[in-house]
């Protein structure tokens, strides 16, 4: 590439930068003083999450680890993922798992199957880590108590989201992991059919709690891990747990911000 | 080898001074330095590499499904290590009345733009990358189809439950998959409130936060990961135990027998028939529940935990010490398992409640 | 924020809203309002920013007129007005929460369907007396799984599935035991393994009457003899 | 900013106005929601099931009343009550002693226990090692010595452990024993007065879960509570009932969806016998036995609701579930009572009562004749009587014989003005023709159609005439003897499918009926055709046309003569009056040019007409109508051998949906039965208020159908869906089913039982028959059903076990007498193939279980005790009373004739002889035949009953078969000669046939008859 067509090619750029639509965009073009980083953070939608300046500790990566914002990243990873397998996948008993079959088989890059469930296992492990981090540089005390509840919060719905789209291959891992992890629910104290209490729950020979009305129904639309089970986990993976956990992260993010951000020692 | 574990928990994570002194004589704070990280590493990969010689190893540590959890360990080693490694840095310096490593002056800040968000682009990149690379070296597992007829054997929950699914070894479900993962939530949610210590915000340190950081270790690494190590790798047909390169025989045969605290009061004590009042069976397990966590509170408080019983008052206390009472009846009750084939401190199946 | 607060202690939310106004847009200003409000936890950030600045007196004259344009009641002592004032809010929000809490019973109760499109996992096996002490009736073992035995006492539901691999043994009636056809493990009437490869007992399922005197059998909680459950009373049937 | 600083508070609202409307707001918010809970709540279904809880209570109150006084009050009830307190006395008397026992089996149950947990243990220590060393032995073979040593010394203690812990069980058991032993008088006691309570305890038990005057306290709140809106979904008493038939789908076009009823949710009585004369919703269904119970054919679970009542299954109430009223006065009455209005979004309404047999055409659609669904046999019946399957294409009736005469000979039967006058009003000639009127209907009757018609007509019958060719036939050898003629017609069997009647029958229209429509009524025969063409047509009706359905009577040229002579007297003069119109060329010109100008534009078509002579332009025409009126559906007609059905195709036409139905200006509900109702009343209605052109008409003639027999016929096209019906519901497609179907298609193509009855069904022509008896031995005769039965075609039921199958085969093909003194003749069925005969032979046979066709004939040793007591028994009955042996005359008159007992060898099937023997009256109720007396071992001790019987009965006394098995095996060797029909004609010839009238009859008990042919 000789020097001529260099120039030109920064011209482009310099030209692209200039223009009236990147500047209604961007507004800024490649900030190269402090005055317009500032501003680059400032005025983006994505990176104003950030303060504009850090303490020096805070950047390292030595200190912080990332968890907490590749956590963030791989949710939006299985977001993304998740929307594309939602085209062709379809949540009932006949098609699920032929459905999910063909990911592999047929459709163009089904890797996206693959890169959704691994990106839910590595957020699992990151929150853990996060988490892990955030305790051990004390970042839980106050004022950050209720934030860090919140965290506790965000950890538990990446959990159930793990949790519930763990069901919808529909094979025999599947069933059984939910099978086994719903089981569980059956001995929720008076809510659930075989948990304490629920015995007691019932007026003469009319027994309130029981396989059909318990919590554990609730969560399956049935008796056992079926057709509505396979139904509702697919609702609360795709809508309902995304829905509240982006809240949560909403208010997790905003109240790094006014908390104070990062934590310095003092 | 879990005797082991916790026998020298509290010498490498030592809760309070007495501890600390042993560790100290030990010199178990080695390990935080960079040859002990490399050596763990090293113990680590060996086990790993030597054990994929073994196909039965081979078989369970490379399910698709258990990738994540080698993964686990591997990292929670790295970052238990470089997190305490930092904090005993930390420690030595204020120890000498340095400010800590993560210590910059206030006004000295650098800007986010480039710096931060660079490395989080390239942290990003990265991350991208190792989840393309992971997606294209192992296929995400499709078993047969689902069939409710036919339960694998071991049927076991995703493994981030594991740990549950242990429990429920040794409790009946209410606790084990109830009560428990409640408790574990509201502690973590509580620990802001229990720990009123003011130091050790912001920095990695041990010293000035010893019992927080011990029992919160204790908590995460033993009773969370260990048993999802434990029941990810360790688990077979029948939900017996196997050893890491044990062929999984859906034939082995443990010896499962197990009996209620009320046959051993009526039956092998007092050599007698069990008694059908229910509470007056079971009046033993109450005795023995209702004192666990009714008289070793204030037993703690008036003891060893005095100080810290000062320190937070009664209604932390209360919550804490019920806290850690609870944490501490998992081994517990596993040790009883062991050792007196103890199956439930209180059994009433006819209402679903055995502890 | 609660319109209540405002009202009861206005004098309390005295702030300062000019900081937030101001800092709009200037870098440098936002800088140091991030760094104000760090070093301010606790007191000043518990403020809600947006709080009305209201003064400590108000003119009465003032007050009053508002008041009379509420509605029909000409409000004008100070204790009167309280007290309307507060069965209005008071009801508003008692009505709001029982509305609210509505609203999450309605959803709860959403997630409960009037009928059910399962296979039935529980079904009814005749009266007890279509069974003969000492036993083993095979009528159910193609339709549902199960072997009904009746001994001296009770009546319990064994499951056809053998515990080895899964085939489904036979009942020899001439030997008096169950017999798996693919390994050869044995099994007493009672389920309780004595030959062959299987390691344990077969599963019984729960069994109870039901309200028409038929036996109901329940295929989805199985009960283990080496967990000791075969002394649960649901396990069997006592006749 | 300025305004904030005017106002103080910088406020725009007032905040207590604000609270207000807060507090308004919440409160409806709070109502609205409350609202939606009631609405939800309020559900009709619950009402329903509410008040079937009342009536239930009130039933089972009663019943339990009833069976409480069954016991209570007897004196073994009472003695139980005493005995009951007697033993709990000394029970309690012997407390003490009880208590200590008891107390020691405590103590030895505490021992079991210990002792039952530790061989547990060792047991299952035991096990564990045995694996592991198992497991050694294989992988680690270092450890197994050492292992199994251990196991070894483990297994002693385990052993050791099973000893102790038998002793214990043996010693529990003893002490168990021994405590029940006190209490076991008092058991058996209850167990005593359990079996007498039983009914009483069980209708207590169900009256406990549903009255709740009978529930205890904490039920009865239960009772309430479950039902609770919101916590409804726990426990409910009220709920919804369903049933899902997954193989029986309803289909919602893009796929097939499980079929879901809950009409059981209202309908809760439907299943129960109980409820059975009860008012609807609660009524029990009327047929049980057939459908929804468990032992039924159509069991519930299998075939839910809507698969044959049609609805929509998934409704819950009275509206979405798309009830249909079944009469203007029950719409007006459901309009009032349930607001009732159709639901129109859903394809397949019930179907109103009336109609409900539509739906077994569904999976019965290749049988004949529908069990217990009679109005939808009807409605086939008349379909194919009708031979709708002429116009329309229905796969049912495919291959199907032309149902009309075949006209390639006409000019030789009828005249032209005859065949004019016919078609243009077939009715006018005889009342119950099912030849329909084309003319004269309510889009062709305004005047210049009228006009038109009648050319119309003249051009069908100018192409008729053209195209017949020529039929010689035979003249007659001699005048017939009309009074012979009538007594032949109504004696040989004419009247299975003929009628001669003149006016319409006002009684309904039944499969019984149609029987006898199946050759046309016979009035008006002689102003028809010629008596030649009559006398021809009964020596041979296949000379005339190879494909009529008309038998061949065998008539000898005398018969056929008096028939011939009978027949050409009934004549209907006022038809032959009847004018025709006169050709008018003008018109017939139109018509050309009409048909012209389908293909050729105004001016070739002109051309060409102009080309054409009148005789040509009436060829054009009549081929041109007779293709537009689909004349060739019906009837054979030269030059229209491959023309395809003109009408809509109706195999579905049950699934068609009623958007497709033109219902034009027609104002009536719009709906399929309405629709096929009003099309068939007048087919020609919906061209109401149109213009047309005359070939673009609608051209459905008019069959002038009776109500019933429309509803009939609705009935059966409403049945003709598309339903994916799974094979295995439907019945079986075996051997035996498809033998029985294809048997009974061929009986009813044939008509057999117009003369013959089967399974009770047929026999039509009996009533002729018992007038016949009438007119020449006295009415008493006419009323003795046995004597007409007697005289009638037989009964087949039994054909298949009866007869041997080649016997079968050639006498079907070659009729012979069987029953001398009788007059109906068997017909030759020239036109049935050994195929269809074959047939027919195969469906007697699986109906009565006989798969073979060729069996070993009957060997008979004559040199057997059984033989001579069968032949002694043969002379004691006195067979020869009655029978003929080859031509040896019965010596009895000829009212008792019966068969020729030379025949039994070739004909009948032993088994069956010795069955028949055994006990005649359980084949055929009411037949003459007595069973012969077969003398028992006690009556032989008899000294003159053995003298009577002699010695080879005798000695076979007692043993019933054998004798009769004897008694079988001499018919067997009955020889003589087989046809004697020329024997029995002479002797009828020489003595007529008038022995009915001479003799005097005795006890049924002598005269060897039976229905036997």
């Amino acid at each position: 590439m000789s020097n001529k067509q260099k120039e030109k090619k920064g011209g482009l750029l310099t030209w692209l930068g200039n223009s009236q639509v990147w500047k209604s965009i961007i507004r800024s073009g490649i900030p190269r003083e402090r005055r317009g980083r500032m501003f680059s953070v400032l005025n983006s939608v994505f990176l104003h999450l950030h303060p504009v300046r850090m303490p020096r500790h805070a950047v390292k990566l030595k200190y912080t680890w990332c968890a907490g914002g590749l956590s963030f990243y791989i949710f939006c990873v299985l977001t993304i993922t998740g929307i594309l397998l939602m085209f062709y996948y379809r949540p009932t008993v006949e098609y699920a798992y032929t459905d999910i079959m063909d990911l592999g088989e047929q459709v163009p890059l089904g890797i996206m199957r693959e890169i959704h469930r691994w990106a839910a296992h590595l957020m699992v492990i990151t929150v853990w880590i996060h988490m892990f981090r955030v305790f051990m540089t004390g970042s839980y005390k106050p004022p950050r108590e209720f934030n860090w509840m919140v965290g506790v919060i965000l950890l538990v719905l990446t959990l159930l989201l793990s949790f519930t789209g763990y069901l919808l291959p529909w094979d025999q891992l599947a069933i059984w992991a939910i099978t086994v992890g719903t089981n569980m629910a059956r001995a929720t104290p008076f809510l659930g059919h075989e948990g304490p209490g629920a015995a007691l729950l019932s007026i003469g020979d009319i027994n309130l709690v029981h396989a059909g009305s318990d919590i554990r129904f609730a969560l399956l639309g049935g008796r056992f891990v079926g057709e509505a089970a396979l139904l509702r986990f697919y609702v609360l993976h795709c809508i309902g747990f995304p829905f509240i956990i982006i809240i949560f992260m909403a208010i997790h993010f905003w109240r790094i911000r006014k908390d104070g951000g990062i934590t310095t020692p003092v | 080898m879990l005797t082991f574990i916790l026998l020298t928990f509290f010498f490498i994570f030592p809760p309070n001074d007495w501890f600390y002194k042993w560790n100290k004589k030990f010199k178990l704070d080695l390990i935080w330095t960079n040859k002990g990280g490399i050596l763990i590493l090293l113990g680590l990969l060996t086990f790993f590499l030597f054990g994929l010689t073994d196909e039965n190893f081979k078989l369970i540590a490379l399910k698709p499904d258990n990738v994540p959890i080698v993964g686990l360990i591997f990292l929670v080693a790295f970052f238990t290590w470089l997190s305490m490694k930092q904090a005993t840095e930390n420690d030595k310096r204020i120890d000498n009345n340095e400010k800590v490593n993560e210590y910059h002056d206030p006004d000295d800040k650098v800007l986010t733009w480039p710096d931060l968000v660079y490395i989080e682009l390239i942290a990003l990149v990265l991350c991208t990358v190792l989840l393309v690379v992971w997606s294209i070296a192992l296929p995400a597992p499709l078993e047969q189809p689902a069939n409710p007829t036919l339960s694998p054997n071991p049927s076991k929950a995703p493994w981030y439950f594991l740990g549950l699914q242990e429990m429920l070894v040794y409790f009946d479900p209410w606790i084990a998959g109830v009560l428990f993962p409640t408790l574990m939530l509201i502690g973590l949610m509580a620990i802001p409130y229990l720990d009123t210590n003011k130091e050790g915000v912001g920095y990695y340190s041990f010293k000035q936060r010893k019992m927080a950081v011990s029992f919160f270790m204790f908590g995460w690494l033993v009773l969370w990961v260990l048993l999802i190590v434990i029941g990810t790798f360790l688990r077979g047909p029948n939900w017996n135990f196997f050893g890491p390169f044990e062929y999984w025989d859906i034939h082995k045969l443990e010896p499962l027998t197990n009996i209620n605290l009320s046959d051993y009061i009526y039956i092998i004590w007092f050599r007698s028939g069990l008694p059908e009042n229910i509470l007056l069976r079971e009046i033993g397990g109450f005795i023995l529940i209702l004192g666990y966590f009714l008289i070793l509170p204030p037993l703690f408080a008036k003891t060893m935990l005095k100080k810290l019983y000062q320190k937070l008052g009664n209604f932390r206390y209360s919550v804490f010490i019920i806290l850690i009472l609870f944490a501490m009846s998992l081994p517990i009750k596993m040790y009883l398992r062991w050792l007196f084939n103890l199956k439930y401190i209180i059994a009433i199946p006819e209402y679903f409640f055995n502890i | 924020m609660l319109p209540l607060d405002e009202q009861k202690k206005p004098e309390n939310n005295l702030n300062n809203p000019e900081e937030m106004d101001k800092s709009s847009g200037n870098p440098e200003e936002l800088q140091q309002e991030s760094s104000d409000s760090k070093m301010n936890f606790g007191e000043k950030n518990d403020v809600v920013p947006d709080s009305p600045k209201v003064p400590k007196t108000m003119p009465e004259k003032d007050l009053t007129k508002k008041r009379a344009s509420i509605g029909k009641g000409s409000i004008l002592a100070e204790p009167i007005k309280r007290r309307s004032f507060f069965s209005w809010l008071t009801l508003a929000w008692l009505a709001f929460t029982a509305a609210t809490g509505t609203f999450f019973g309605i959803m709860l109760r959403f997630m409960f369907p009037n009928v059910l499109f399962e296979p039935k996992q529980t079904f009814k096996a005749g009266y007890p007396d279509d069974y003969n002490i000492g036993e083993v009736s095979v009528n159910l073992k193609e339709k549902y799984g199960v072997w009904i035995v009746r001994s001296t006492e009770e009546i319990y539901a064994l499951s056809t599935v053998c515990t080895h691999l899964g085939c489904t043994p036979n009942w020899l009636k001439n030997e008096n035991k169950f017999k798996c056809p693919c390994h050869g493990s044995g099994f007493r009437k009672t389920g309780i393994n004595f030959e062959g490869p299987a390691p344990r007992p077969l599963e019984r399922f729960k069994i109870s009457l039901a309200n028409d005197g038929q036996i109901l059998i329940d295929k989805t909680k199985k009960f283990a003899y080496e967990k000791g459950q075969w002394s649960d009373p649901e396990s069997y049937l006592m006749v | 900013m300025i305004e904030k600083k005017e106002n103080i508070q910088e406020r725009l609202y007032n905040i207590s106005n604000l609270n207000i409307w807060f507090a308004i707001s919440s409160v409806i918010f709070f109502a609205v929601l409350i609202w939606s809970f009631v609405d939800d709540y309020s559900r009709s279904w619950k009402d329903y099931q509410r008040d079937f809880r009342k009536l239930q209570i009130e039933k089972t109150n009663e019943e339990f009343e009833k069976a409480t006084i069954l016991f209570e009050g007897t004196a073994e009830y009472k003695d139980i009550q005493k005995r009951l307190s007697d033993f709990k006395e000394l029970y309690n008397q012997k407390s003490e002693e009880i208590t200590r026992a008891e107390e020691e089996l405590l103590k030895k149950d505490a021992i079991l226990y210990r002792v039952q947990q530790e061989f547990n243990f060792s047991k299952a220590n035991y096990d564990a090692l045995k694996y592991k060393y198992e497991e050694a032995v294989t992988h680690h073979l270092s450890e197994a010595n050492e292992l199994e040593e251990k196991l070894e010394k483990i297994h002693t203690g385990m052993l050791g452990d099973q000893l102790v812990l038998e002793t214990a069980q043996d010693d529990y058991d003893e002490q168990s024993a021994l405590v029940k032993q006190f209490s076991k008088e008092i058991n058996e006691t209850k167990e005593e007065k359990g079996k007498l309570t039983k009914q009483a305890t069980l209708i207590e038990r169900k009256l406990i879960n549903l009255d709740p005057v009978h529930m205890d306290f904490s039920n009865r709140i239960g009772n309430v509570i479950r039902d609770l809106p919101f916590i409804d979904f726990l426990s409910p008493y009220y709920k919804v009932e369903q049933i899902v038939v997954n193989d029986i789908t309803d289909n919602v076009n893009f796929t097939r969806v499980p079929k879901v009823d809950r009409c059981m949710t209202c309908h809760k009585g439907i299943l129960d016998q109980e409820f059975e004369s009860d008012t609807q919703p609660f009524k029990a269904h009327p047929r049980l036995d057939l459908y929804l119970s468990s032992t039924s054919p159509h069991p519930v679970e299998e075939f839910g609701c809507t698969s044959c009542h049609g609805g929509r299954g998934r409704g819950t109430d009275f509206i979405s579930t798309v009830h249909m009223p079944s009469s203007p006065e029950q719409e007006k009455e459901w309009e009032e009572k349930y607001d009732w209005h159709q639901l129109h979004h859903w394809d397949i309404p019930m179907l109103p009562a009336q109609y409900i047999e539509a739906s077994c055409f569904k999976c019965h659609s290749s049988e004949t004749s529908i069990k217990n669904a009679d109005k939808l046999n009807l409605g086939l019946n008349l379909m194919e009587r009708t031979g709708c399957f002429g116009c329309h294409k229905i796969e049912k009736y495919k291959d199907r014989d032309k149902i009309g005469p075949n006209l390639g000979k006409l000019a030789s039967k009828v005249t032209k003005d005859w065949a004019y006058n016919w078609i243009s009003d077939p009715k006018s000639f005889r009342h119950n023709t099912w030849m329909p009127r084309f003319f004269n209907q309510p889009n062709n009757n305004d005047a210049e159609s009228q006009k038109r018609s009648k050319q119309e007509i003249h051009s069908i019958v100018y192409y008729l005439f053209e195209h017949s060719t020529d039929f010689k036939m035979d003249s007659r050898p001699l005048e017939g003897d009309i009074q012979k003629g009538e007594i032949l017609v109504s004696s040989l069997g004419c009247f299975g499918c003929h009628r001669i009647e003149s006016d319409p029958s006002q009684g309904k229209t039944t499969i019984e009926t149609l029987r006898r429509d199946h050759g046309p009524n016979l009035i008006g025969i002689g102003s028809k055709t010629t008596p030649d063409w009559v006398y021809t047509w009964l020596k041979d009706p296949q000379k005339y046309s190879a494909s009529t359905k008309m038998p061949n009577l065998r008539l000898t040229d005398g018969e056929a003569a008096d028939i011939t002579a009978y027949l050409s007297r009934l004549t209907k003069e006022d038809f032959l009056e009847k004018k025709v119109s006169s050709l008018d060329e003008t018109i017939v010109d139109n018509i050309v040019l009409d048909f012209l100008k389908k293909m050729n534009s105004d001016k070739d078509a002109r051309i060409k007409r102009a080309k054409m002579n009148l005789g040509e332009k009436l060829d054009f025409n009549g081929k041109k109508l007779i293709r537009m009126y689909g004349c060739f559906g019906c009837h054979d007609i030269p030059g229209f051998e491959n023309d395809k059905p003109i009408g809509t195709e109706l195999t579905f036409e049950g699934s068609k949906l009623v958007e497709k139905l033109d219902f034009g200006f027609i104002e009536i509900p719009h709906s399929r039965e309405a629709w096929f109702t009003q099309k068939l009343e007048e087919p020609r209605i919906f061209d109401q208020g149109k213009v047309k052109l005359p070939d673009e008409k609608l051209r459905m003639p008019n069959f002038e159908f009776t109500e019933i027999e429309i509803e009939a016929i609705v009935t059966a096209l409403i049945g003709f869906v598309k339903a994916e019906i799974p094979e295995a519901k439907k019945p079986a497609r075996n051997d035996r089913n498809l033998a029985i179907e294809e048997g009974e298609k061929l009986i009813r193509i044939y008509n057999c039982l117009g003369c013959h009855t089967i399974d009770g069904k047929g026999g039509a022509i009996r009533s002729t028959i018992a007038t016949w008896l009438g007119d020449i031995a006295g009415s008493s005769s006419a009323e003795d059903a046995g004597l007409v039965q007697s005289f009638s075609p037989p009964i087949l039921d039994t054909e298949g076990r009866k007869v041997q199958p080649e016997w079968l085969f050639d006498f079907l093909k070659h009729p012979s007498m069987i029953r001398p003194n009788i007059q109906v003749r068997m017909p030759s069925f020239m036109m049935i193939s050994d195929e269809d005969w074959n047939k027919i032979i195969k469906y007697f046979q699986v109906k009565d279980g006989q798969t073979l066709v060729y069996e070993d004939s009957h060997q008979v040793s004559k040199f057997t005790s059984s033989f001579r007591a069968g032949e002694r028994l043969q002379e004691l009955g006195e067979c020869n009373k009655c029978h003929f042996y080859g031509t040896t005359f019965p010596t009895q008159s000829a009212e008792t004739w019966a068969p020729n007992l030379a025949l039994v060898k070739e004909r009948l099937r032993p088994e069956w002889v010795s069955a028949w023997l055994n006990d005649p009256q359980e084949f055929i109720k009411g037949t003459k035949m007595p069973a012969p007396s077969i003398p028992t071992a006690e009556e032989v001790k008899d000294p003159y009953v053995l003298e009577f019987v002699g010695e080879d009965v005798a000695a076979l006394a007692g043993n019933r078969d054998v004798l009769i098995n004897g008694l079988t095996d001499y018919l067997y060797t009955i020889t003589g000669k087989t046809d004697i029909s020329q024997e029995v004609r002479d002797y009828f010839n020489e003595n007529g046939y008038n022995f009915l009238k001479d003799e005097e009859f005795e006890g049924t008990g002598d005269e060897w008859d039976d229905v036997d042919w």
